[in-house]
């Protein structure tokens, strides 16, 4: 199979979605002749035209609002905002207008979009670009949050994303856009709402979605030499959650621990605990437990940012925990 | 048409108060209108009259629920505008929407359904009186979030631009949009990449109890559009025939490729912001009364005077009339809204 | 003691903040002349001037900003954002500026300001205006969250927020204005982070905020009927959020609802059924259920919300189901 | 003075291009300022572009981490509008702020510490070099979120205004910032209330690949101002004379409590948006090139040729060369972050 980087995945899902439908454009800032900050739309313009590929000015609420506008109108626009912290920038378009055409149209209206963002940490941006915030997104109805962590997966929950009749958030982690991973050619659509086991274990499962499943992947590596059998369960999209497949491998494992580089409070980690608390209590060994930011803004330093950033030390220390190999909370 | 254009091309237009006893007077010809379109505006400017009135009793008898934002005494604006528009053109409106969707073609009956939460109503009773779409009339969404009007319009025209389509995209708004960011936004998005649609602002003078001159220092709301580099220009918008002519001009101006217009049409917002509004509180019965004396309706009807056969007006009136009351009772007797839907629609 | 209404207590927390303390002014729209669209500042203007109580310009972003600004040079903006709705509009002043700048300025800058807002169903605003969006703060380090459910409260709390070294959302419910309470003649402070016990019973706990707590009541009335002694603990704040006294009342009751008139997916109680888990799971007896809203916009019409509101009716039916006495999911 | 007066109070002020070779040729008194302030101003100016081309070697040489922004190139225009200003003014910046930082008072030592994420930066390494803050300095915070840096002014001037403290809020803004809502929002909200806060934006040409002049239709952004019923005016921004005028003019306006003025400075961004862009997708060498031969400290040697002699010039060079070795060292030198505080001053 063709091994190809995270940001090429991005870039090839977003070019075959203008080649197939032309009902298909891009709007954000630099994705003209820069072609992306982070490369998602090199050499777009030259083939597919500035029409359609449209770099703007700095205007993200009218960028997503625009959106909406020519949505409605049987277009299929794809949005990039360059940071997610900048959704905030947009949020009026994202929750007030996109989530809830539909719905309180009476279904006359819809608002079939792509939202692609990025953000996460490591590349020491500083406080204000680099949260991860799709949790506020499960709160918003109308709305689907995918949250791809493999270039295979980027291909096939996009194609599904531009084709659904409702607005998605694609989130891409922009620690991940330089790792690589084999693609099929063609990549078939991947239906949102499925999640997968990337690595079977016996003992604790641990649920995450982007990067973190790298980390729980690499905890995973790690508890093996201890002896430990983890479950990493990469849940793909978040809305919908796959809550079926976490509680099928609770009944094997009977133990969980949900990883996000999100702030752990009212991130939506709570959400998947709870519902896996009321849908499987009795399957529960052991209390679920949380591996994510502790509740601070995003520090520049390194040494501050691994304080309180959830990683794979903290998700190989919940895994003991579940375990009792360890006390919590630490 | 000359006249329209004149005031198209100029931000700096004489302020409505100089323009001594009214357009039309200056205008034999009704602008080139015919008297089928004559009544056709009469009509439009009646039926908003009439709704506005009889949606205000139906809500004061408690057969109306939720807020209620009357557009009386600002019908010569959607039915000059919508005069302009073909049907396959769009609007979008705000929270003050029910003239806009009237003046678009929308239907009585679904109308008052929606605004009485009932099946039949246009989404079924999930939108209400702020949030009435007939997609099938170009009547594509209010918002009430002050600004997203603008959003939603901008949005349809870079579609029309994207397909080649030529079509125009109009946005009512209120004066209270011109302070938001995206008013801004939308505008400047709209002028430099040439999008055809038209931003109408209602000035009515009061966003709720603000006053539209403690918004800005400069009097005028149009003289904004120079900075994006579009032209702006202020019409009279008691005066169904100004609006029209600057309409007529802007939408032509936009389907050409020639971009978007910014029109500010000063009005005067007859009744509180929602019914049950402590007016008191920020005006004088006073300057209601001398506003009202300036009434769109009876600016047509003298305008028209020579034209058209008061037997022409009472029968669109009859009739009118006679529709109303036929939508409010489709309305009543229509059955509530169906709660098996209230999980449909979303993800 | 005094018997006052809801926004009574509202606005003399607000005029005893600005007579007390010459740093406190207030920012919003309809607050001048007209005395606020829920009559908040009611005479405000004659009383205090309007330099202090600044009608403003439709501008959301711009005036959270502002305040953000005035904050962090010392002054106590009070902002009002009309309906919780429009905090959408004003996010990135809320979220990327206020809550970060202590934190990331080194302690140099502090944004304490009081942004009060209103929101919720029961009035058929509509789907842009009847949003309970308080959840998301959560997730937003950096900022209290505050929903008082009573006068004697919302004057308490009120003087704690204003003087916090810390923005807070301080968020009321819109059919709670006109509901009466008794007030103490002085309120004390009343720190953030303590719930309090409104009615002690034995079966099970529901713990709620703001008109919730009301409809917990109710429901615990109605279960009396059937000989269910049920708890009710008002949160009163949901950063800092009151764990311990939820667990104390379940090493009591073993068993727990939460509830939130905010639609359960993604909404805050699944962060308190995260924690309640993690630290008393030893201590549940039937897994903690949670009565939110359903995943929809709120519609129009009465039967639609009714549909899809989280009220007393579902509150009572967890609570049922938490004991077993009905089946979940329902 | 007359002349910045005069600048100031016009919107229409003749475009940089056609002024002939700059103003400070025809102003043989140098604004009034003496040669002090002349030094002082050289100083700030020699100061910023020291500063930023050590930075640069040492993040290429990977002593620094996370984004670098160059203000190379438009020193001129915090040295000019800070030597406008009192200590107990304040400014605000944005993600290219290292020059306001230094222009308004802030120590090199600390910035520097910032910068490479030490404890001893201003902010104990959580801002980095989009956050820097000193307080003490006046200089209160850097927005890296395009507009951000209006938000916190105008409140800043809102607060002077409240407590009716004669001080004055000044805003450092990209080109891009126009695009942005807020800056509608906080431009409109400072006239309306006659805030002492004075906008400069610098026109740099681009925001990262996108021209200026795709950012909308008017060649000048201070053509915004009159439709915020402000002054607005161009200056050339790598002239720090004209500068200078113009903010003296601003803030005396502000602070008088005349209200706001928005300041456009011309100039050009000598390096890439950030260090690591790939400038050759969207500029050509050429133009850089040709830029560069413009260059404002060069402009400000010339002007002073007359007043001051070279010595005078290269003495403060070398202390400052000094200054700029002790800070990196300083910098270098001083602890790591201190992870214990990693959770504190959060909430
Ligand atoms: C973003 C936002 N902020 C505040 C409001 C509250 N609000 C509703 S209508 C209104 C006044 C609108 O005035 P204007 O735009 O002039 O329209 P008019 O009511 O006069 O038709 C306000 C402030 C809102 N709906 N949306
Ligand atoms: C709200 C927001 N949107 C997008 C960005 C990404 N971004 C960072 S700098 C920049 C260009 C800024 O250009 P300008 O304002 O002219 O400042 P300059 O870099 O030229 O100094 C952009 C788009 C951002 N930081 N904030
Ligand atoms: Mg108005
Ligand atoms: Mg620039």
């Amino acid at each position: 199979m063709r091994e190809i980087t995270f940001i090429e995945a991005v870039r090839e899902a977003q070019a075959e979605a203008l080649v197939s439908d032309d009902r298909v454009f891009i709007m954000g800032q630099e994705i003209g002749s820069y072609g992306g900050v982070f490369r998602a739309t090199q050499d777009f313009v030259r083939r597919f035209g500035d029409h359609r590929v449209r770099d703007m000015p700095i205007a993200e609420q009218s960028m997503l609002g625009a959106g909406v506008g020519a949505a409605v109108m049987g277009m299929r626009p794809i949005v990039e905002v360059m940071f997610m912290d900048f959704v905030a920038c947009g949020m009026d378009a994202i929750v007030n207008h996109a989530a809830k055409m539909r719905y309180m149209s009476g279904d006359q209206l819809r608002a079939p979009m792509v939202i692609r963002t990025q953000g996460g940490s490591g590349t020491h941006h500083g406080s204000q670009h680099s949260q991860t915030l799709e949790s506020w997104f499960l709160h918003v109805p109308g709305l689907a949050v995918v949250v791809p962590s493999v270039p295979q997966d980027v291909k096939g929950l996009f194609k599904t994303s531009v084709e659904l009749e409702h607005p998605v958030l694609f989130v891409e982690h922009r620690a991940l856009y330089r790792t690589t991973g084999p693609v099929t050619d063609p990549v078939a659509p991947i239906p949102l709402g499925e999640g997968v086991v990337r690595r079977r274990g016996e003992d604790v499962t641990v649920a995450a979605v982007g990067k973190s499943v790298h980390q729980a992947l690499a905890a995973a590596l790690e508890l093996e030499e201890e002896g430990v059998s983890v479950e990493v369960i990469d849940l793909r999209t978040l809305v919908p959650m796959d809550v079926e497949i976490v509680l099928e491998s609770l009944s094997r494992t009977h133990r969980l621990v949900v990883a996000h580089e999100a702030v752990e409070r009212g991130g939506w980690a709570g959400e998947l605990v709870a519902r896996v608390v009321a849908e499987g209590f009795d399957e529960l060994d052991a209390p679920p437990l949380r591996a994510g930011s502790k509740a601070t803004p995003i520090p520049f330093a390194r040494e501050l940012e691994a304080a309180m950033i959830s990683d794979e030390r903290l998700i190989a220390r919940r895994i003991r925990e579940s375990l009792d190999l360890a006390e919590y909370p630490a | 048409m000359t006249e329209g254009a004149g005031l198209i091309s100029s931000v700096t237009s004489p302020p409505v108060s100089d323009r001594g006893d009214g357009s039309p007077e200056r205008d034999d010809d009704l602008h080139g209108l015919n008297d089928a379109q004559l009544l056709d505006i009469f009509k439009t400017m009646y039926t908003i009259r009439r709704f506005e009135v009889t949606m205000e009793r139906a809500h004061l008898a408690g057969d109306l629920y939720g807020p209620f934002h009357s557009s009386m005494g600002q019908e010569a604006i959607p039915a000059g505008v919508c005069a302009a528009l073909r049907t396959d053109d769009v609007v979008t409106s705000t929270h003050r929407g029910h003239g806009h969707a009237i003046a678009k073609g929308a239907e009585l009956g679904p109308i008052c359904a929606e605004l009485w939460g009932r099946a039949t109503g246009y989404c079924g009773g999930k939108g209400g009186s702020m949030h009435i779409v007939s997609t099938e009339h170009g009547f594509i969404g209010q918002s009430p979030i002050i600004g997203g009007s603008g959003l939603l319009a901008t949005g349809a025209a870079l579609s029309f631009d994207l397909t080649g389509d030529p079509r125009v995209a109009v946005a009512f708004m209120g004066d209270g949009a011109v302070g938001q960011g995206v008013f801004h936004e939308t505008l400047n998005l709209a002028a430099i990449w040439r999008l055809p649609a038209v931003f109408v602002v209602e000035n009515n003078g009061y966003a709720h109890s603000f006053r539209a001159d403690q918004m800005q220092l400069n009097p005028d709301i149009a003289s904004r559009a120079e900075g994006y580099g579009m032209p702006g220009v202020v019409v009279d918008g008691i005066d169904v025939f100004s609006v029209y002519a600057a309409a007529e001009a802007a939408v032509a101006r936009a389907r050409a490729g020639d971009g978007p217009t910014l029109i500010e049409a000063k009005c005067y917002r007859w009744r509180g912001h929602n019914l049950g509004d402590a007016e008191h509180l920020y005006r004088e019965r006073q300057e209601v009364e001398e506003a009202r004396g300036d009434d769109p309706l009876q600016r047509f009807r003298q305008a028209v005077s020579r034209r058209l056969e008061p037997a022409a007006l009472a029968g669109v009136e009859a009739a009118v009339d006679k529709e109303i009351d036929d939508a409010a009772r489709f309305a009543a007797e229509s059955p509530s809204a169906d709660p098996r839907t209230a999980l449909e629609g979303s993800y």
